[in-house]
């Protein structure tokens, strides 16, 4: 029995790649799906200050993201494009991350196809810039100095919805889809810390509790972000929240990830469980011995 | 204008506002109300912002023009802005000149009643009004921290308390040498202009001084082709101050590629094939940090880490033999070196906390008691006010 | 000289970044911004001495024939492949986007997803409960996780009333308290921390007490 | 067969020789391996090449469209001349005036930036009185200020951890292990997020295309 509990706690690391790979998969290949429950939080604040945002408000959304967190982030970017489009708000997509472009492009396009959207008069794409903090502390005084044209080179006075807006604090909120560096604390620095406009935006799962900070609310005080999204969880809270309100909303991929991801955890807990199980065993052995 | 606005108007036939029998727009009562024009505060000038309120109960425009005209000047028509919006800003203004603004609202081609004038100048500010109190703390604390810095070189007395990552790296490079297997050094993903990078480059100098003198290889693999080339001049500069320039291997430090996850698969690449005895993690790290953590952990090397990115801690503490957390990061240089300037900053750090803490701790209590008692209640925002940046 | 002009400009280029935002009166904005732009292009313009050393690297494999020399031309085509037909091709569009997306892409999704197997190994590996800080370490890191998907509150509800009580969704209420409570002083105070490091580490940069990036003190 | 299909079959094919890493290293994933770092490398000079220094330095430079030369720009171009000098080690020396340029706007920009949002903010945001509406809320802000002061003092380098001093560092390295096992916990679930991402194209994009390829 002894020999069994220090096998389990030095169990070949192999074993739970596989068990893991297949907590992912089954779930995936039998589609399962478990009801998602939205309560207030960071999520719902995110929802509502985006929801609140009246028709003709100008938006900065940021695609601060690349491929390898687009499992995250793409699900929360075509909500919120969604969102964005069908009531009516302006969009100006840029990104800090250079993939961040064209993984906005997509969405947008075919976001503005499906709903009849103009692209130069309900949403423009500026395109990447190198520079982070600095390209942001640069956007502060002029939008055009940075973005001299966007995606596809044409001119910034060339489109008429840019017309008017000249600096970030022109908009009515800045929305930023961050993988990291450079991304949210950034974006609150310059943004929301120094020129006071309001910042909201989602992260991954992993980066999200770093911002918690960020989100504290004070009376008569707007808090630093406005409300986030953390990883798929945070995506489905949102597509959840979206169907809520419009029913005509189409189904998003975040729900259905999430029976994946709750398999998987309990796989992770059970060896967490396991381990110490071995080791309480162990140590039960070497005190006995003693 | 006027003109065109007559045509519309009997083009379009009766507005709704006539139609539901109220008086005709020009004797409506003003469409907004507290219109203001004040100069951009905290900015080189150049800036006007413009405020009004929409006035309860007036009638909803089409648009509205917000002029511009300099004293005895003519109008100019600066922008149409929404009937809902209620600020401008004008960024097309000279300094020290007086303009004055109207608000007029337009309804089907035609102007209405126009709002103002109200005039105002734009200048520029010297310094930063919602900045002034971090302005204060900032050079207070750099004031300690570089009177630390000249006292601990003048050579006063200074402790500083055992941090064990620190005190493993003699270890860990010794056991390499043992071992006849090298040293992996990995100064995190960021470009130069990071700080952690920075700190990190400087670590490496105190390594590469360690491996100089055990002769042992030093590898280090790199992101970034600024970090590549002061890479290069640490390591070189340390090997020669050991009087071992021969060993120095230009090509141990080599760039990878800027991609985060294309650098972390060749890292992986090398730490299986090379099987580094002791590995280095210092910098900045996001979610490859893992990776090459629990890959290095396989191969049963010595890790040391270190980063100031919060959410990348946890991991590293799950995976390496020793973590430094935070500042600690910044604190390994001056730790390493021993230099006592570099040591007398470390001082100086402890009383820029002590400063906080005491500020936090007075905060706290005097909002406290600020629930009960007014006088503690304006010391609290006293405090908040201080450490308020815009 | 080799010294002295560095340090200046280290100097000079650190202040003016720090009065920038302390002083919004000219010249500061303006000095500012030329140091960003500046910034910029000279770190955009080092990525040819990357492009160097890599080929470098591999080239001087292949010709010593290195221990698994067999894969720098592999290398070697993947960079000249993409740098080749982005030359040629422009990099919105055609042969360089489609490898990008085709290829570069799926790979990078592929190395961070492979932390799913990597967090679980470390999970079972590291949360031993071996003294009472490391078992609340566990218990944290146990309960945020089941408070992260919904299965934790359907366990929860499993609990008879669990459901009409006054928390049906517990398990996340749990979760979410540690991450807004605990967790926020805890990243609080390694955020001052690491500020006061910066800002060290920042005026000895700026000041000249660190100097060992420029390579050495002559 | 159609540039889509070299495509899906491509990213999976690769994607299978990079999880083969997870058994052990192989020549799958060597290959892999290199032909990632190699055409990332290429992507990142190219990017940088078109989207960085041509807009931002060049077109400024020169003018285009109808823009007036900026001469200024002639400065940066000189430091990017001096910072490639490296290759040539006779005048590698020069390199380190941009490197000097760099450091010193990193060093300017991080120290106010961190001082702001990281320092001085989060003292502000502890500026919270203790009591105020009910017992909970009570508990949680006296919680906070404890972990910020104690993991204040854990930080504490020139005294040691003894006394008053070691007590309160005690509670504060407490208060940042419970800290990064909330962390690590809330982490999790973004893993298996990006395990799910790539599952799901395997099992959804290439999966299907199996049979079509083998011609069933």
């Amino acid at each position: 029995m002894a020999d069994f509990w220090k096998r389990l706690g030095e169990i070949d690391r192999r074993i739970i790649f596989v068990l893991i790979a297949l907590a992912v998969l089954v779930p995936l290949a039998l589609k399962l799906a478990f009801p998602i429950p939205v309560g207030k939080g960071p999520s719902k604040d995110f929802f509502d200050s985006v929801d609140s945002l009246p028709p003709e408000s100008v938006v900065l959304m940021s695609f601060d993201y690349d491929p390898s967190t687009k499992p995250e982030l793409h699900p929360m970017a075509i909500a919120i494009v969604q969102h964005l489009m069908s009531t009516d708000v302006n969009l100006v997509a840029m990104a800090l991350w250079p993939q961040g472009a064209s993984l906005a492009q997509e969405i947008l396009v075919e976001i503005s196809d499906s709903l009849g959207r103009e692209q130069y008069h309900d949403w423009v794409n500026l395109g990447y810039k190198t520079g982070g903090l600095v390209l942001i502390a640069r956007l502060g005084s002029s939008m055009k100095a940075a973005f001299p044209t966007d995606l596809s080179e044409t001119p910034y006075g060339q489109i008429p919805m840019l017309d008017g807006i000249q600096r970030l604090c022109d908009f009515d909120m800045i929305i930023t889809l961050s993988a990291g560096d450079p991304g949210i604390p950034h974006w609150v620095m310059v943004a929301s810390d120094q020129l006071g406009v309001p910042v909201g935006g989602g992260c991954t799962a992993v980066s999200a509790p770093q911002f918690y900070p960020y989100l504290q609310r004070r009376v008569g005080e707007r808090p630093q972000m406005e409300g986030l999204l953390g990883g798929l969880r945070g995506a489905a809270d949102y597509e959840a929240l979206l169907r809520r309100k419009y029913a005509q909303a189409p189904p998003g991929t975040a729900i259905a990830g999430m029976a994946a991801q709750s398999v998987a955890h309990l796989v992770i807990m059970v060896f967490i469980v396991l381990g110490n199980l071995s080791y309480l065993a162990l140590r039960k052995r070497k005190e006995g011995q003693r | 204008m006027g003109r065109l606005g007559l045509f519309l108007v009997i083009l379009i036939g009766p507005v709704p506002a006539l139609a539901a029998g109220s008086a005709g727009p020009d004797q409506a009562r003003p469409v907004a109300d507290s219109f203001e024009a004040v100069d951009s505060p905290n900015d080189a000038g150049g800036v006007i912002e413009l405020s009004w309120a929409m006035s309860p109960g007036s009638k909803l425009v089409d648009s509205m023009l917000v002029t511009r005209s300099k004293a005895g000047g003519p109008e100019n028509v600066l922008s149409v802005v929404s009937p809902v919006s209620t600020s401008y800003r004008d960024t097309t203004v000279a300094n020290g000149v007086r303009y004055s603004y109207a608000l007029v609202p337009m309804l089907d081609g035609r102007r209405l009643a126009e709002v103002g004038p109200v005039a105002a100048s734009a200048s520029a500010q010297w310094i930063h009004s919602g900045r002034s109190g971090m302005l204060i703390i900032t050079v207070i604390l750099a004031a300690f921290i570089l009177y630390f810095i000249r006292h601990g070189r003048k050579g006063g007395e200074l402790y500083i308390r055992q941090i064990a990552g620190l005190s493993a790296v003699d270890d860990a490079v010794g056991r390499a040498t043992e071992m006849g297997r090298p040293v992996l050094y990995i100064p995190g993903i960021m470009d130069m202009d990071n700080i952690q990078t920075i700190a990190s480059t400087v670590i490496l100098g105190r390594v590469a001084a360690r491996t100089a003198e055990y002769g042992t290889p030093l590898m280090v693999p790199v992101s970034k082709s600024v970090v590549l080339s002061v890479a290069q001049e640490v390591v070189k500069e340390a090997y020669l101050e050991a009087g071992r320039p021969d060993a120095f291997q230009k090509d141990s430090i080599s760039y990878l590629t800027d991609d985060q996850f294309g650098y972390a698969a060749g890292v992986d690449g090398i730490i299986v094939r090379e099987k580094p005895a002791a590995i280095f993690l210092l910098g900045a790290f996001y979610a490859e940090s893992l990776i090459l953590a629990e890959t290095g952990r396989s191969v049963g090397a010595i890790q040391i880490a270190g980063t100031a990115m919060p959410s990348q801690l946890p991991f590293f503490i799950a995976a390496c033999d020793y973590t430094l957390i935070g500042e600690e990061l910044f604190a390994a240089s001056a730790y390493l070196s021993r230099e006592p300037k570099l040591l007398g900053s470390l001082k100086g750090q402890d009383v820029a906390k002590l400063f906080f803490m005491v500020v936090i701790v007075l905060g706290v209590i005097a909002s406290t008691v600020g629930q009960a008692w007014d006088p503690a209640s304006e010391i609290a925002a006293f405090i908040r006010n201080l450490t308020h940046v815009e | 000289m080799r010294l002295y002009v560095p340090l200046g400009i280290t100097f000079i280029a650190g202040i003016i970044m720090i009065l920038e935002f302390f002083v919004p009166h000219d010249p500061f904005p303006t000095l500012g911004g030329h140091v960003k732009d500046w910034y910029t292009i000279v770190a955009s313009s080092a990525i040819f001495l990357g492009i160097l050393n890599l080929l470098r690297v591999h080239l001087k494999k292949i010709n010593l024939r290195s221990r698994n020399w067999q894969y720098s031309p592999v290398t070697i085509i993947g960079f000249l492949g993409m740098f080749g037909t982005g030359v040629a091709f422009g990099f919105t569009e055609g042969p360089f986007f489609f490898m990008f997306n085709e290829f570069v892409v799926p790979m990078g999704a592929t190395m961070f997803s492979l932390l799913a197997f990597f967090v679980a190994s470390a999970a079972f590996r590291a949360f031993r409960a071996s003294n009472w800080r490391a078992s609340l370490l566990l218990a944290s890191a146990f309960l945020v996780m089941l408070g992260r998907v919904p299965i934790g509150d359907l366990i929860w509800r499993l609990i008879p009333g669990a459901a009409e009580s006054a928390h049906p969704n517990l398990v996340t209420e749990i979760g979410e308290w540690i991450m807004r409570v605990p967790n926020m002083g805890g990243q609080r105070a390694i955020l001052i921390g690491a500020a006061m490091g910066v800002v060290a580490t920042s005026l000895r940069m700026i000041f000249g007490i660190e100097r060992s990036y420029l390579g050495g003190t002559d | 067969m159609s540039w889509e299909m070299v495509g899906i079959w491509g990213g999976a094919l690769l994607t299978l020789c990079l999880y083969s890493f997870l058994y052990r290293d192989n020549p799958f994933y060597k290959f892999a391996e290199h032909l990632f770092v190699g055409m990332s490398a290429g992507y990142w000079a190219i990017y940088t090449i078109f989207n960085v220094l041509k807009p931002n330095w060049w077109d400024k430079l020169v003018g285009a469209g109808d823009a007036d030369p900026q001469l200024i720009m002639i400065i940066p171009g000189l430091l990017a001349v001096l910072m490639l000098m490296r290759v040539v080690s006779k005048l590698a020396t020069y390199s380190r005036l941009p490197l000097a340029l760099i450091v010193g706007a990193g060093a300017g920009l991080q120290l106010v930036s961190f001082f702001q949002t990281n320092g001085l903010k989060q003292v502000e945001n502890t500026v919270i009185p203790l009591v105020g509406s009910g017992v909970g809320p009570t508990i949680d802000n006296l919680l906070i200020v404890t972990a910020v002061v104690c993991g204040l003092v854990y930080f504490f380098f020139s005294k040691a951890h003894r006394g008053i001093t070691g007590g309160m560092a005690n509670v504060g390295i407490t208060m940042l292990m419970v800290a990064f096992g909330a962390s690590f916990g809330y982490t999790v679930m973004a893993r298996i997020s990006l395990l799910i991402g790539q599952a799901q194209f395997l099992l959804f994009e290439w999966v299907p295309t199996i049979p079509r390829i083998l011609g069933l």
